[in-house]
């Protein structure tokens, strides 16, 4: 068991558990954005939220700094983590077209509005 | 340089406060401007993590394209239906209290497992110390080209072979991106025939 | 600076108080260049309509009369409109500002093995150009919190502005990323060494070019005029700070200034020179490291001096055309950038690949032998371009290619939300 | 050996062997671009955007024909293209043109309907381009990377697709639940994409299997305080199947079908339902074989080294070492002899507890999916709502024998290949039947305005052809002889009998018990169109030459495969027989 000492707080470095831990909170704070959040454009901020837990947790496998040289993910950790933010902004530019058209057509961005479909 | 203070891990802590504050933020504040602001301070605060890790060129990235783009974007797309109604939504208390139980359950196991595997933890100060800093951009930039730097001094060779080289998703995600940007322009711009004349469906 | 202070003080107080010194001068940078550009504003103006300007605070010129308008705007009512969003209102000043002063972080003064840089930043173009595009957030916010239509508008404007010029701004500044073989400010300082033959600007033909739109471009991402559209107060009373007033009005024009000075900087790194006179006279007189450290330091001070001086030279160029150019609408705005800057950078960036490649080594100027720095890089170029298998020289090759790749994405990837943003503007145009 | 060197030597591999096996997606790439550019000038506009589009989908089929014919899928070897990025096999090459064709014959349909109409024509036709793209590098996804990459360029075009005609509310209704819920599955698929990164130290999916292999599941978990780690594990691929999931449209993350589908239009629903659920199911196959196969490996090696390895890495374990590096298939020689003591001794690989997970998982999902989606179509008035959750069970129907093939790894890796040679062969019959059924509902559609299953009363009356058609299909998608569906889930119960075991057993009852069910709500449309009389406002239904030889084109081979299955059934026999190896 390796526990996290609050003693060495601030004298000795952190690890990649540190990074997964706040790349969980990121996570779940997103995920609980898009469950909780009625206003369409606050979902798609915990989708933001929620991808960038991922990219923390890329970032921290391939630090050389947090697991020493030549170990965990390397390179495919920032690359990864570079390709997510450039995914991210495309589906971004298309959720918000998409966003806009559905407030043209129902003047509201109330995701319990979208209730024409069901059955 | 002794045995005071470790400054990444002063900087870490306050970044990744910033971070997890303005997250949590994010969730229960109920205004949707003010979501937006407290994400930008979110998101800033990770770019500002991915620095400390050693990632610059990244941590650039982050600001520019997320930071500058794309929540850029998503403020905008708040303001033009920032409508008094739209701005402050509430949501029921019931699904707040299993939302947040659920959630805090998910964050329990995640710091559990994160703190408990082995090859996770923390490495000494002297080693963290001794890691060379080295240029961030270039090894990026050879890989997107064909080529992997860190090929040569992974002791593991079994993960050789694994590492690829990103040229095919960097020049595929160009085509991505065309493909978005035709389909938002579609999507955004105004119909141009009237509107008795389509609709099919 | 920390390593000096150490040997005196205990090493966390002596990191803290580097820090301090160092935020200080920026600070202090930021506050002075606001203050004296704005006077130099007024004078600029002044005598481009055929007036004086302020003649009378501070003797004959002048020079006192911002100084007093501060003393004014402290002791004015800090204002808050009843409708607005009191904490975002109150923030979006200071976001500004950091974000203005954020980029001053990476950007040198003098370069060599001991540069006068707050943190060396080894990714410092791509560092300088996106904190520049987060003061965005400040005007949104305030345009946002004040509640005024005028605000919102003015806001929204440019939040399309800002996000649409970052990509050509982003294109142009690659060129010189290209040519120097890196990200680092310092590096690309140093390689224009010697005359002025060798800064960037002059080292082929589509440089020369690509540095206009740059100039444009920056021009407008900081939202000065022509493409002021934010403020356009003959339209929109004063645009997104119609609602402020006292010491978060001026915030803000501290935030603007110190953008304008910022991206000049840029300007003068990325293509003039730099901390390089246009003559080597530090070389000359023997004021490098070699002759000791205060011979070296007497050097970095006029380098200091020189990148200023390009700067502020930057600075009135750019006030020279507030005061001569009318106004574009917002979609002649966006025409600019999308129709024109973005191809034309494109154009030229592919013209700078061009001339590299066929002339390597060899600059604008009666195709000149480049400098040695730029010549090993040129060497790496064509090292990769015909695939040789040198085991001698990998490292150029690497740097050229990282230079010019990720940022291809990036300026795609800005596009997407640019575009997008442009049409939902007119959109926005058209509703209202 | 130094970076130049390395460098040189994968340009010259990307060039010389990955980009030749590319150039299906590469035509498409090029098809776009041109589609794009003849609209911006006024000499080139004239040109209509379906004739470029058309000629770029039949390139692009023709380019990803196997190179010895339509045939010829058995010399196919597996490669690593882009220096493992992709993988490329004649399953990547059966899927590829699978996609192609369904490519060509969508624009064909978009046309016909006018959903792609004149001045958006190039939008529409980039969109479904830049989807199948995606798609095909969801189906050869080799890395992490290309798997979160092809997902996200199959769905964010398809979010647009199905918000295609804007002035709807419900189509952007139907676009803004796609979307939504798309990418926040595709977010938490990232992260247990990270997490299983993280914990496996690589991204590339045969390096992580061999990881895996190295990992030693069932050692850590007998350890006691280890067990976190396999947590992470279980959870990183639970997050995955979340994106899967969504993808295939199974429980629970279906909810989005049945809305999209009803708000979407027809045709698109026809794209939803074909080729994005082929290909999720191509990568469902990849991620199983990725993690639960290690190149090389099979099941006469892994019997031999059992023993050996088995004590090393319970002292590996004890002594809290990471074990050294085992080439499993170096270390015991291949022997035809052990075949049948390889079959007795079960499935003991060092990777049967991912597989045994991973089935587990797929197998109760592909149940309760398939269950839901055919008890939920009862009571559907509208008929494209029915057929979403139509489309939601046969997700399950084809996510079953994927569970077989995975269970059937470590045992007999020829019954593996079958197992997921009748996963394809029935797509393949899909693909006709769901793309005829949208085409048909399209037509009417734009013939008499509506969609509800009343208004098809009487159709056999007023439009014979296309009455015989939507019945044949409706018939087949039971699965009754003699046309094509029947075939395809006989594969597919063979498959499961051959994996044997409760859990196929189970499989194997639950879905016979589904096809008795789904008989009763099929049947009732055929009523409707067939024996009901029509409503006294019912109006002629005309289809144009076009669209009644488009129907026949798609109906006619679900009876003609139904009757003479082989061709196509021995090109996915041999399109999956070198897949384990």
């Amino acid at each position: 068991m390796h526990h996290f000492m609050l003693a060495n707080l601030l004298t000795e470095p952190v690890g990649v558990a540190h990074y997964m831990a706040v790349g969980a909170v990121l996570f779940v704070c997103g995920v609980l954005c898009m469950a909780l959040k009625r206003n369409a454009l606050g979902v798609l901020m915990g989708i933001e939220l929620v991808l960038n837990g991922a990219n923390l947790n890329f970032i921290a496998f391939g630090s050389r700094f947090l697991r020493g040289e030549g170990q965990g993910l390397g390179l495919d950790g920032p690359l990864m983590a570079l390709f997510v933010i450039v995914l991210a902004a495309a589906e971004a530019a298309v959720a918000l077209a998409i966003v806009l058209n559905f407030y043209n057509n129902y003047d509201s961005v109330d995701i319990d509005r979208a209730d024409q479909l069901q059955g | 340089m002794g045995d005071g203070i470790y400054w990444p891990t002063f900087f870490f802590l306050l970044f990744s406060a910033l971070a997890c504050g303005f997250a949590l933020a994010v969730v229960f504040s109920r205004n949707v401007v003010r979501m937006a602001f407290y994400l930008v301070m979110s998101l800033a605060s990770t770019a500002g993590l991915f620095f400390l890790a050693g990632e610059d060129f990244v941590g650039a990235m982050q600001l520019m394209i997320y930071v500058g783009g794309t929540l850029v974007l998503l403020i905008f797309g708040v303001m033009l239906t920032s409508q008094k109604q739209f701005v402050e939504m509430k949501t029921p208390a019931g699904q707040w209290i299993v939302g947040l139980v659920t959630g805090c359950a998910l964050v329990a196991l995640l710091w559990m497992a994160a703190f408990e595997t082995p090859q996770w933890q923390p490495i000494s100060r002297a080693e963290a110390e001794a890691v060379a800093v080295q240029p961030t951009a270039t090894p990026i930039g050879v890989a997107l080209t064909n080529g992997r730097v860190d090929q040569l001094d992974q002791p593991d060779e079994t993960l050789r072979g694994g590492m690829s080289s990103y040229l095919l998703p960097f020049e595929i995600v160009s085509v991505h991106l065309l493909v978005v940007l035709i389909g938002a322009a579609y999507l955004a711009r105004a119909k141009r025939r009237s509107p008795s004349a389509a609709a099919p469906g | 600076m920390a390593e000096f202070l150490a040997n005196y003080l205990p090493a966390w107080l002596a990191y803290m108080v580097a820090g301090a010194i160092h935020v200080g001068l920026i600070i202090n940078l930021v506050a002075v260049g606001a203050l004296v550009f704005i006077w130099l504003e007024r004078k600029i103006s002044g005598r481009i309509q055929d007036r004086l300007g302020p003649t009378r605070v501070g003797g004959k010129f002048g020079w006192l009369q911002t100084l007093a308008d501060g003393l004014k705007l402290l002791t004015k009512e800090d204002l808050v409109p009843g409708g607005a969003d009191k904490m975002l209102f109150r923030i979006a000043p200071y976001v500004s500002f950091c974000a203005s002063i954020a980029a001053f972080l990476a950007i040198p003064f003098a370069g060599g093995d001991y540069p006068f840089i707050v943190q060396h930043v080894n990714t410092g173009v791509f560092f300088v150009l996106a904190v520049l595009g987060l003061e965005v957030f400040g005007v949104i916010l305030a345009g946002y919190a004040s509640a005024s239509k005028w605000s919102l508008f003015g806001a929204m404007r440019e939040a399309a502005q800002v996000v649409s010029y970052e990509v050509p701004l982003g294109l142009c500044a690659v060129v010189p990323v290209m040519l120097a073989g890196s990200l680092d400010l310092v590096v690309i300082g140093d390689v224009q060494q010697g005359w002025f033959t060798n800064w960037l600007i002059f080292h082929d033909p589509a440089t020369f070019l690509i540095f206009w739109v740059y100039f444009t471009c920056a021009t407008a991402s900081v939202n000065r005029a022509p493409f002021d559209l934010a403020e356009a107060e003959s339209e929109l009373v004063a645009g997104f700070h119609t609602e402020y007033s006292g010491l978060r009005w001026s915030f803000f024009f501290m935030a603007e200034y110190g953008s304008m000075f910022s991206v000049s900087l840029l300007a003068s790194i990325l293509f003039l020179g730099g901390w390089n006179g246009p003559l080597p006279i530090t070389e000359w007189l023997g004021l490098t490291a070699a002759n000791g450290d205060i011979a070296w330091y007497i050097g970095q001070v006029l380098g200091v001096i020189n990148v200023i001086g390009k700067a502020v030279a930057g600075v009135c160029v750019m006030m020279w055309i507030r005061w001569t150019l009318p106004r574009l609408r917002i979609d002649q705005v966006m025409a600019t950038c999308l129709k024109y800057c973005t191809p034309l950078a494109a154009a030229f960036f592919l013209g700078a690949v061009a001339w590299q490649w066929s002339l390597p080594g060899r600059t604008f100027f009666g195709l000149l032998e480049s400098p040695a720095e730029l010549q090993s890089v040129s060497e790496g170029w064509s090292d990769a371009t015909a695939a040789a298998t040198d085991e001698d020289e990998p490292e150029a090759s690497e740097d050229q290619t990282v230079s010019s790749e990720p940022s291809r994405k990036v300026a795609a990837a800005k596009l997407t939300g640019a575009a997008a943003l442009q049409i939902a503007s007119t959109n926005l145009q058209g509703g209202k | 050996m130094n970076l130049q060197t390395i460098v040189n030597s994968l340009i010259s591999d990307t060039v010389t062997t990955s980009l030749p096996l590319f150039k299906p997606e590469l035509v498409l790439c090029v098809t776009i671009v041109v589609l794009l550019v003849t609209r911006l000038f006024p000499g080139l506009n004239k040109i209509p955007p379906f004739a470029i589009a058309l000629l770029g989908g039949i390139v692009a089929l023709w380019a990803s024909l196997p190179a010895g014919g339509i045939a010829d899928w058995a010399k196919i070897e597996r490669q690593e293209l882009f220096t493992g990025m992709l993988t490329y096999d004649a399953v990547t090459a059966f899927i590829r043109v699978f996609l192609m064709a369904f490519a060509v014959l969508f624009i064909v349909l978009a046309r016909l309907t006018g959903l792609a109409d004149r001045e958006d024509g190039q939008d529409f036709y980039c969109l479904a381009f830049g989807s199948i793209i995606g798609m095909c590098i969801m189906a050869s996804a080799n890395h992490l990377l290309t798997l979160f990459l092809g997902v996200e360029m199959a769905s964010v075009p398809s979010y647009v697709l199905s918000g295609v005609v804007k002035g709807r509310r419900r189509s952007s209704e139907a676009a803004l639940k796609y979307a939504v819920y798309g990418a926040g599955t595709a977010g938490v698929m990232l992260y247990g994409v990270s997490l299983l990164a993280g914990i496996l130290g690589s991204a590339h999916l045969p390096t992580m299997a061999q990881q895996l292999v190295e990992f030693d599941i069932a050692g850590k978990l007998a350890e006691g305080d280890q067990y976190m780690q396999v947590l992470v594990l279980a959870l990183g691929g639970l997050m995955l199947g979340v994106g899967l999931a969504f993808k295939l449209s199974a429980v629970p993350f279906h909810f989005w079908c049945p809305d999209v589908f009803e708000g979407a239009s027809a045709e698109v629903d026809g794209f939803l339902s074909v080729a994005s659920k082929a290909a999720a199911l191509a990568l469902l196959v990849r991620v199983g074989i990725g993690f639960g196969h290690v190149p090389g490996e099979t099941p006469e090696s892994v019997a031999a080294a059992a023993r050996p390895t088995a004590t090393v890495q319970l002292a590996a374990a004890a002594a809290d070492v990471p074990p050294a590096v085992r080439l499993i298939a170096d270390e015991a020689p291949v022997t035809d002899g052990d075949a049948e003591t390889a079959d007795a001794a079960a499935d003991t690989g060092p990777l049967s507890p991912v597989r045994s997970f991973f089935v587990q998982v797929v197998g109760i999902v592909s149940v309760i999916t398939c269950t839901f989606g055919n008890l939920a179509a009862y009571g559907q008035k509208n008929i494209k709502r029915m057929l979403a959750y139509s489309t939601i069970a046969h997700a399950g129907y084809m996510m079953m024998p994927v569970a077989a093939a995975v269970a059937l790894v470590g045992r007999d890796q020829a019954a593996a290949g079958d197992a997921v040679s009748s996963m394809l062969l029935y797509a393949a019959f899909y693909l006709f039947m769901n793309l005829g059924a949208f085409a048909i509902i399209a037509f009417l559609r734009n013939s008499m305005q509506s969609e509800q299953i009343d208004d098809y009363a009487g159709l056999i009356g007023r439009s014979p052809l296309v009455a015989l058609c939507l019945t044949g299909i409706l018939v087949s998608l039971v699965g009754i002889p003699p046309m094509a569906g029947f075939i395809g889930k006989f594969r597919i119960f063979q498959s499961l009998v051959e994996a044997g075991g409760p859990l196929m057993m189970f499989m194997l009852v639950a879905a016979g018990l589904n096809t008795a069910i789904s008989l009763v709500y099929y049947l009732r449309v055929c009523k409707t169109v067939c024996i009901d009389s029509p409503p006294d406002t019912s109006r002629p239904v005309a289809l144009g030459f076009f669209a009644s030889a488009y129907v026949l084109a798609l109906s006619l081979p679900v009876l003609a495969f139904g009757i003479l299955p082989n061709s196509i059934a021995q090109w996915a026999q041999a399109a999956t027989a070198g897949l384990f190896g």
